[in-house]
């Protein structure tokens, strides 16, 4: 075991037991699965995503490259899970990835083989020939072997959630810095969030250890914590990863139940937070960067203060004997740290000739050797599975060799500004530390401590202290800063160094993704020297750890390929999120038949109770027909509801159209400016149908409007355009014409609405209202628009309208009642066998009658292009009658509404056939229009069509072909007008 | 230097140590006789097609980054000609055919890749338009198939077809439509034209016009200015900021579209899919990073960044349309600029002012068209005449209302 | 991000459906060049990088327009105001 | 899943009871119908006059902002600039009692529009969190305060009534079952108790 045998923030009492390829091991709560493995001396963890290089831990957090698992297994498998952040559970279950038939002997680690041929940018280069090769053979086998591991196998089982926060300083971070932020400005008084995403708060508060004051540095963070915690106005959110900042808003997720074997019942496996913060303060840490050596990616190579971490935070000896290898003092402070946890630290190579006299004796009283002006340059390794037994080094120009199965290297440190550059800041790079630094930052965002470049704990705690206080002073707190605790001073020299020149074999850059000193060459050598081109091209730092561990060292080299300084080569963007986030969590529970709510018809019961089936509509489910036991087919049903409509009665709910009332005394005069044609003159208690255009000309939508009284109007738009319409006249009478007294209520709630036609529709209507209202010819003619009562004192609206071509009416109640009025019109119709029809019948009969609908009404068509163009008033102004005037809207070739029947009767039109002349060649340039809307007309017993043809009310009688090759269909239809019924409107009349 | 198996045999064997730069990165000279602004795939498809259709070869492609730093480098690389209208589909069909032949054009393996693409319908009135639009596409040469669902099933059974919102009713494919390398397709046109003698010129930024009376005949960049014969600009969503300098203003807003990529997954999703009752669509790369996008933003944008309600809104339409990809991750979001045009379609036509040529408005479709574009604005700035598949792309439509609107939205940029 | 909407206090900007240029005045449908006009109010745009002046509708809200002073680089804002004042 | 949406359709109203683990209870849902509700909206620059009459004829305070007020059995709600959603405490008919107003305001009955929701219990504000975008903390939505916004893709109206985390939603008739729907979606995890007109 390399458990060392106390020490750790690990629950030595809570023994777990999970599995990694099959088999069962043991850790304590309190591990990741990374420190387990290394608990259990697991060293080879993964397979690499271009060579199949095996691979092993390089770090203890979010950086990890290598140590990539699929956790969880079935529909709940999440692929390319870093082991270093996945905290360990009872029944934990993971497998290795990317590796055939196993991971010590992967068939596809043969790529390893030829990779002298598969360099940077080699795929741009070849696979060309034959050129149809290139779908059928290389790039399936291009696919099969990259990725890394597979998706979940079925639909996501567990829950998720979205929420919204509001605070006045957002602490990002919860290590020394972020901790004394959160303190600083909680005692203040200011709401604080103190978000971190391990599970433990401290930072590295946990992993190094110094003394704060008269305590140990993770004693110092829990009790910090506790104090935080009991403050009210200071909520922690720990496995909180903040991960965006967008504008006015910083995106995090909470692994609410991640660390869970699955979600207790009812609870969210992630949550999705949207924090609005006045302030905000990134106190996100550094990340230590590796050095580029030959051999630098074998199992047991690791990062110095990762190292650290296992020994100090997770009670593990990360090897049996560890050499070190660095340009920087932190590593030897790391060392130190280890030998004192009883790790067996054997050797410390140093870049620089000479280091701190303080750490040189301080090794030398830990009896660890000392190599200073040393570069490792290769590596040795076992022969399955790779892990790290010996290390070929250089002092000077000598050459040596070294036993090791564990080097833990420093290159530096990266502090983590990722957050600092969602907004386009660019970081800069700061020489005394070797690093990049925050540039410009986003608006109301400061950073502290690490993650600033400052590395000494002091500095940092008082950094946090400091920021905290003022974040909560500038917001009108009264801020005193917290005492600073003494603390022992962390030294920081560095020589900035990159790379091991002449090393034996590949260095690699990017791990993951295989990226190796000697393909940035390759880039430099074609071309591809700007940083954005060099990612590109050789995909450094496109991995799941987006560079954290390679971009540094990546353009420090092509620097020195082109001569140009750091600060001048650049860096890429780092973009959101900061870490890699489900999709899960971010569509929250809009997922499935919650994908987006669901619109219900006020007689939506009454209809499921009738048998209805429904369709959706837009946001509504609405009835598309009523089939009656026996009818197999829905053509039967629609037929039956058609016919029984023009020959006795039908019912439908029409609730869905948009319903506006207009209130004042211009409203006439505004409807005579939205609408094509004129509203002002409308008599009260009468409707007229109305056409309204976009300000380019375009038709908008159609509707009938009806006055109710002197300076009150109701419109109707349709289903799908209510919003937009309503949108478009508060526009109107907003922007455009603020003068005029108008106002707009939205009553497409408030009304019920349920049509009637049919022959007996006044009949049925009759016994629905009330006594002494009437309803005959004279009363409510044709077009008419009275407010009466039914059903016993209900109020109601009562238009005599028709989409069928039918004698119609339509009767609104208020909401509530509109399943009573559906009730009571049922009964009323009895006697006439009054049939309750769907949007399908309503279809079919609008299609009889020439009625265009939504189909017509595309957002490409204009008036005239419809047959309105008569009805367009020459005597005033209106939304989009200058446009509606350029010639390509009047040209007389532009397709126009007609109908069309097959010359074959027994051909079934299609809606979406397109036009062509008889005898002229299928192509484009002999396009002349398309159907539109097909119904089968039972009237007529056959189906009909509405289309747009050019020139079509010309062409009336003419035969076209209707071409629509998608469903096999190709033959001649019959242009006709689109008036297939009543023509005369006889029925509505009547 | 050609790239061929022996080529690349030959560089293993050396240790990659025989490559040459994929162009040359050239200084301005004084005066070309045309100049492509923009250094994106339309820029440098039009200075390749310039050289090697119309045998003009003084022509340099001016960029004020590198090359492919715009929107050629960030879009979600979707290919297809499955247009509706007539100004349109004839041109992207021929974009199409020209895709189908690149890689052995420019010698440069841009991996196109027809692996399909899937548009999904959700309702009868939806078949419907897409029967309308396959049958466009017949009309155009184009291949199109009406599928139902269980020709959708056959294709993604893992798609959601049990407990969906809005059931999937079928598909309208287009098995010729797929992807191909965005930034390889830059790097391929960029390294055919070099060869060309087109000169390269990165880091040069356009500032201002050279004028002589009305006329445009040259170019102040922040390398200095440069004289042309002819200018054209390919400069994507910066196009009002570029011929605000001409002192045009244009039928545009700039708008952000943002995409996504997953980490690496072993193959998932073969080809394209759109999602037909939200905005989503879906490819998977060759890595195995699933990318992905859904609608713009919605507001004029120059920051090449967005925000989480569109986040938001591209992942609940993925999760409802395949909800096994719940637990896979989102690695990285980007931004580009969009030349979102009025009707929603492209311009490529001379301007009012003489010597200057327009190439833009092609929102977020305009990938697919790199190579008809290239094409056809070469053919309009070497002969002064539309090219046959583009003449509708006129900037005087939108006076005239010979408008090419697909989506029927009228003036109202951020809804196309 | 974040718009104040003057009567609602700061919402999220999918609150809002957004119209764009705000800098525009319907032209006199009745003047000689009302087409030109037209053609300029209805299709043509500065499309500014920078300082932007922007209508946004809070559907979702008080149903008010509300002119609102954006950067398109930044997307700061500096300002929003009702449409046609108070009524 | 363990979600419990499973456990109802789309289609109808959450049957009466809990949703959630056993044992706990964070939040407490009444469904209600208003008993009367109507719209006033002030006519072209007409907003100060109703003012003045509504104070005068109804004792209301209209507020220029989304704030609620009550008085003589009736609540105003800020809806927008000139523009009150006024809820009845029992029903009447508004409309006559609002009739005096008619001159400065069009009146526009919406009884039937809305359906309403009262929630409270300790977790409420938790469960809000989930899709209310406006910041609920007592110091920046105290009693009284009131707005109208999206939840989860749901346009509702609501406000906070005085006493602990108790909030009242008006919601779209056709949207009820939608917004129970987000209710019990994210209020399970604290445990939920749905009940009509209780
Ligand atoms: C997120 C996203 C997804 C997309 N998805 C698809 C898709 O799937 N399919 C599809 O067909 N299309 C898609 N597109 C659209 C497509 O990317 C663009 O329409 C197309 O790339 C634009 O042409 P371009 O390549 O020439 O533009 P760009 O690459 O943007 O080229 C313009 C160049 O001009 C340069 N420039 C600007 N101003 C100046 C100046 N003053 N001086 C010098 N140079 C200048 C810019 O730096 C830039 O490099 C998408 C776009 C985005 C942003
Ligand atoms: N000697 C050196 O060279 C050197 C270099 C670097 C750091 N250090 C030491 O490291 C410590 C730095 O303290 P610190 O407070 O700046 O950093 P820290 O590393 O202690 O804490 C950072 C915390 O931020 C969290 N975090 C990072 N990004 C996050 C995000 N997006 N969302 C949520 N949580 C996130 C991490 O989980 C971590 O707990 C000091 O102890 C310092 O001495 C030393
Ligand atoms: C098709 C495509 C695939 C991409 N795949 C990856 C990827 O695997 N890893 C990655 O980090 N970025 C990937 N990116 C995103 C780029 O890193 C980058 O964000 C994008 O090109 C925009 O550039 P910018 O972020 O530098 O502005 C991909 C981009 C595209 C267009
Ligand atoms: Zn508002």
């Amino acid at each position: 075991m390399s458990r060392l045998p106390s020490g750790g923030r690990v629950d030595r009492a809570r023994s777990l037991s999970f599995r990694f390829d099959g088999k069962t091991y043991r850790g304590f709560s309190g591990d990741t699965l990374a420190s387990a493995l290394l608990a259990n001396q697991v060293r080879l963890v993964g397979r690499s995503f271009k060579y199949h290089r095996p691979r092993g831990i390089l770090s203890a957090g979010p950086e990890e490259p290598n140590a990539l698992v699929e956790l969880r297994s079935g529909a709940r498998r999440e692929p390319n899970t870093r082991a270093t952040v996945a905290e360990l559970y009872d029944g934990l279950d993971a497998a290795s990835q990317n590796r055939w038939p196993s991971l010590a002997l992967d068939a596809l680690s043969l790529n390893g083989l030829v990779a002298p041929f598969l360099g940077a940018g080699f795929y741009y280069k070849t696979f060309m020939w034959p050129a149809k090769f290139w779908e059928s053979v290389y790039e399936p086998a291009i696919r099969r072997a990259a990725g890394l591991g597979r998706a979940a196998e079925g639909v996501d089982p567990d829950h998720y959630d979205k929420a919204h926060a509001f605070c006045d300083v957002l602490v990002i971070g919860a290590g020394p810095a972020g901790l004394m932020a959160a303190l600083a400005a909680g005692r203040a008084g200011a709401r604080v969030i103190l978000a971190d995403e391990d599970f433990l708060a401290g930072g590295r508060l946990n992993s190094e250890v110094a003394r704060i004051g008269d305590e140990p540095s993770h004693a110092f963070a829990a009790r910090t914590v506790a104090e935080l915690a009991s403050l009210p106005n200071v909520r922690i959110m720990t496995r909180t990863s903040v991960f965006g900042i967008y504008d006015g808003e910083y995106g995090a997720v909470e692994r609410v139940s991640d660390h869970l074997a699955t979600p207790a019942p009812f609870q969210p496996r992630q949550r999705l937070w949207k924090i609005a913060a006045k302030r905000a303060i990134l106190c996100a840490g550094a990340t230590e960067r590796p050095i580029v050596f030959g051999g630098n990616d074998r199992p047991g190579v690791m990062l110095a203060g990762s190292a650290r971490s296992y020994a100090n935070r997770y009670g593990v000896a990360a090897g049996k004997s560890v050499a070190f290898f660095a340009n920087n003092d932190s590593a030897w402070t790391s060392a130190f740290d280890m030998k004192a946890a009883g790790v067996n630290v054997t050797t410390l190579i140093d870049i620089r000739r000479e280091v701190a006299p303080a750490l040189a004796a301080r090794a030398k009283a830990l009896g660890i050797d000392v190599r200073t002006d040393t570069q490792v340059t290769g590596t040795t390794g076992q022969p399955i599975g790779g892990a790290l037994t010996g290390l070929a080094i250089r002092t000077g120009g000598r050459g040596g060799r070294l036993a090791a199965d564990t080097l833990a290297m420093s290159g530096g440190w990266s502090p983590s500004v990722h957050l600092t550059c969602h907004h386009g800041g660019k970081p800069v790079w700061q020489e005394d530390i070797a690093a990049f630094v925050p540039g410009r930052t986003p608006p109301g965002l400061s950073v502290a401590g690490a993650a600033r470049g400052t590395y000494g704990l002091g500095d940092t705690l008082a950094e946090g202290a400091r920021q905290g206080s003022e974040a909560a002073g500038d917001l009108g707190f009264t801020a005193t800063r917290p005492d600073l605790p003494a603390t022992e001073d962390t030294p920081a020299g560095i020589t900035a160094f990159w790379h091991v020149q002449g090393s034996k074999g590949p260095a690699f850059v990017d791990q993951q993704n295989d990226v190796t000193a000697k393909d940035l060459g390759i880039a430099y050598k074609e071309g591809f020297r700007a940083v954005e081109l060099m990612k590109r091209y050789t995909t450094l730092g496109m991995a799941t750890d987006q560079g954290r561990t390679s971009n540094v060292n990546g353009l420090a080299i092509m620097a020195e390929l082109t001569g140009a300084s750091i600060m001048e080569t650049g860096t890429t963007i780092f973009r959101p999120p900061y870490t890699p986030v489900s999709l899960g969590v971010l569509g929250g529970h809009h997922r499935g038949k919650d994908f987006r709510p669901t619109r219900l018809t006020p007689t939506h019961a009454w209809a499921a109770e009738q048998g209805a089936v429904f369709i959706e509509t837009g946001p509504w489910l609405r009835a598309q027909y009523f089939p009656k036991a026996g009818e197999t087919d829905w053509l039967t049903t629609v037929n039956r509801e058609v016919k029984a409509v023009r020959a006795s009665v039908g019912m439908i709910d029409v609730s869905t159209f948009g319903k506006i009332d207009l209130q004042g005394r211009d409203v006439g005069a505004f409807l005579d400016k939205v609408y094509i044609n004129t509203f002002s003159t409308l008599a009260v208690g009468k409707a007229r149908y109305g056409v309204m255009l976009r300000e380019d000309g375009i038709v908008m939508d159609d509707g009938t409007t009806a006055r109710l009284g002197p300076e009150h109007y109701v419109m109707t738009t349709t289903t799908a355009n209510a919003v937009k319409v309503f949108q478009h006249l508060e526009f109107c009478l907003q922007v455009l014409w603020p003068e005029l007294d108008v106002t707009l209520a939205s009553v497409s709630e408030q009304w019920a609405q349920i049509a009637i036609a049919g022959p007996r529709a006044r009949d049925v209507l009759a016994r629905v209202v009330d006594t002494g209202v009437d309803v005959s010819n004279e009363g409510l003619p044709f077009m008419g628009a009275i407010e009466r009562t039914v059903m016993g004192g209900v109020k109601a609206r009562l238009f005599r309208l028709s989409f069928s071509g039918e004698l119609g009416y339509e009767i609104a109640v208020p909401a509530r009642h509109g399943e009573a009025l559906a009730r009571a019109l049922m009964t009323a119709g009895e006697e006439f066998g009054i049939t309750p029809y769907g949007i399908e019948a309503l279809g079919v009969m609008r299609i009889e009658k020439g009625h265009v609908s939504g189909n017509e009404l595309s957002g490409q068509t204009s008036a005239g292009d419809l047959g309105f163009g008569k009805m367009a008033s020459t005597k005033k102004d209106y939304i989009g009658r200058v446009m509606a005037a350029r010639p390509g809207l009047k040209d007389p070739d532009r397709p126009a509404f007609v109908g069309f029947k097959p010359v074959d009767p027994s051909q079934r039109l299609r809606a979406g056939a397109h036009f062509l002349t008889i005898g002229a060649p299928a192509d484009m340039a002999h396009d002349q229009g398309y159907m539109t809307s097909v119904a089968h007309s039972p009237h007529l017993g056959h189906w009909i069509g509405l289309g747009l043809l050019k020139n079509g009310p010309a062409r009336i009688g003419e035969r076209v072909r209707a071409y629509d090759p998608v469903r096999g269909n190709d033959f001649e239809v019959e242009v006709c007008s689109p008036a297939f019924i009543d023509p005369n409107g006889e029925r509505l009349r009547g | 230097m050609r790239y061929s198996f022996l080529s690349v045999l030959k560089n293993g064997f050396t240790g990659q140590s025989g490559w040459k730069p994929a162009w040359r990165d050239a200084a301005p000279k004084p005066a070309y006789d045309v100049i492509i602004v923009g250094g994106g795939g339309h820029g440098l498809a039009t200075a390749f097609y310039l050289a090697s259709e119309h045998g003009i070869r003084n022509i340099a492609v001016l960029e004020k980054g590198h090359i492919g730093s715009g929107n050629a480098g960030r879009n979600t690389t979707i290919i297809r000609s499955n247009y509706l209208l007539p100004g349109n589909e004839p041109f992207y069909e021929w974009s199409m055919k020209l895709w189908e032949g690149l890689e052995q054009a420019l010698n440069y393996n841009a991996m196109v890749s027809q692996r399909g693409i899937l548009n999904l319908y959700h309702s009868d009135a939806q078949r419907d338009a897409y029967a309308r639009r396959g049958n466009a596409m017949r009309l155009a040469g184009a291949d199109s198939e009406l599928l139902d669902r269980e020709g959708v099933r056959a294709m993604y059974p893992f798609l959601d077809f049990d407990n969906a919102r809005f059931p999937i009713q079928g598909g309208l494919a287009q098995r010729r439509g797929g992807t191909a390398r965005h930034d390889a397709v830059v790097w391929g046109y960029a390294r055919a034209a070099d060869q060309l003698g087109v000169d390269i010129v990165q880091n040069c930024e356009v500032t201002g016009f050279l004028t002589e009376g009305d006329a445009i005949v040259g170019v102040e960049t922040s390398r200095g200015p440069i004289r042309a014969g002819k200018v054209g600009l390919a400069v994507a969503g910066s196009s009002s900021r570029v011929a605000q300098q001409a002192g045009l203003r244009l039928p545009m807003e700039s708008h952000v579209l943002q995409a996504f990529v997953s980490e690496g997954l072993k193959p998932l999703v073969d080809g394209v899919i759109t999602f037909g009752a939200g905005h989503f669509y879906i490819s998977q790369s060759d890595k195995g990073g699933l990318v992905f996008g859904g609608d713009i933003d919605g507001y004029n944008s120059y920051a090449q960044r967005g925000n989480l309600p569109v986040v938001e809104d591209v992942a609940e339409s993925g999760m409802a349309l395949m909800p096994r990809i719940g637990r896979l991750r989102l690695l990285r979001m980007w931004g580009g600029i969009m030349d979102m045009s009025m009707d929603g379609s492209p311009i490529i036509d001379r301007t009012p002012r003489p010597g200057l040529y327009l190439n833009s408005g092609w929102c977020y479709g305009g990938f697919k068209a790199t190579p008809a574009s290239g094409w056809c604005f070469a053919h309009l700035l070497a002969t002064d005449t539309p090219h046959a598949t583009g003449t509708a792309f006129k900037l005087d439509r939108f006076r005239t209302g010979h408008l090419i609107d697909e989506k029927g939205v009228g003036a109202q940029p951020n809804l196309h | 991000m974040r718009i104040p909407c003057p009567y609602c206090g700061a919402r999220d900007a999918s609150e809002f459906a957004y119209l764009g240029d705000a800098t525009l005045t319907r032209p006199d449908p009745a003047a000689p060049d009302a087409d030109e006009a037209f053609h300029a109010y209805v299709y043509l745009r500065d499309n500014p990088a920078g300082a932007h002046s922007e209508w946004w509708y809070h559907s979702a809200g008080c149903r008010r327009w509300v002119k609102v002073a954006r950067d398109t680089t930044s997307h700061a804002i500096a300002g929003a105001e009702l449409a046609g004042g108070a009524r | 899943m363990t979600s419990a949406l499973n456990t109802f359709p789309v289609t109808q109203m959450p049957a009466d009871g809990r949703y959630g683990p056993a044992g706990t209870q964070g939040v407490s849902v009444r469904v209600f119908d208003p008993p009367a509700l109507a719209l006033l909206a002030a006519r072209r620059g007409g907003a100060s006059a109703l003012t003045v009459a509504a104070h005068a004829t109804l004792g209301l305070a209209l507020a220029d902002t989304p704030r609620l007020t009550r008085a003589n059995g009736l609540a105003t709600i800020g809806a927008g600039p000139g523009r009150w959603l006024v809820l009845a405490e029992a029903p009447e008919d508004l409309a006559a009692r609002l009739a005096p107003l008619a001159a400065h305001a069009a009146i526009t009955e919406q009884t039937d529009g809305y359906v309403g929701f009262e929630l409270s219990g300790a977790r409420t504000r938790d469960l809000l969190a989930k899709g209310v975008t406006v910041d609920l903390d007592p110091a920046a939505f105290p009693p009284g305060a009131a707005a109208t916004t999206n939840v989860a893709h749901i346009n509702v109206t609501f406000w906070r009534e005085p006493g602990d985390e108790r909030f009242g939603f008006l919601v779209a008739r056709s949207y009820r079952v939608a917004f129970a729907r987000f209710l019990i979606a994210s209020g399970a995890e604290y445990g939920i108790a749905f009940a009509h007109r209780g």
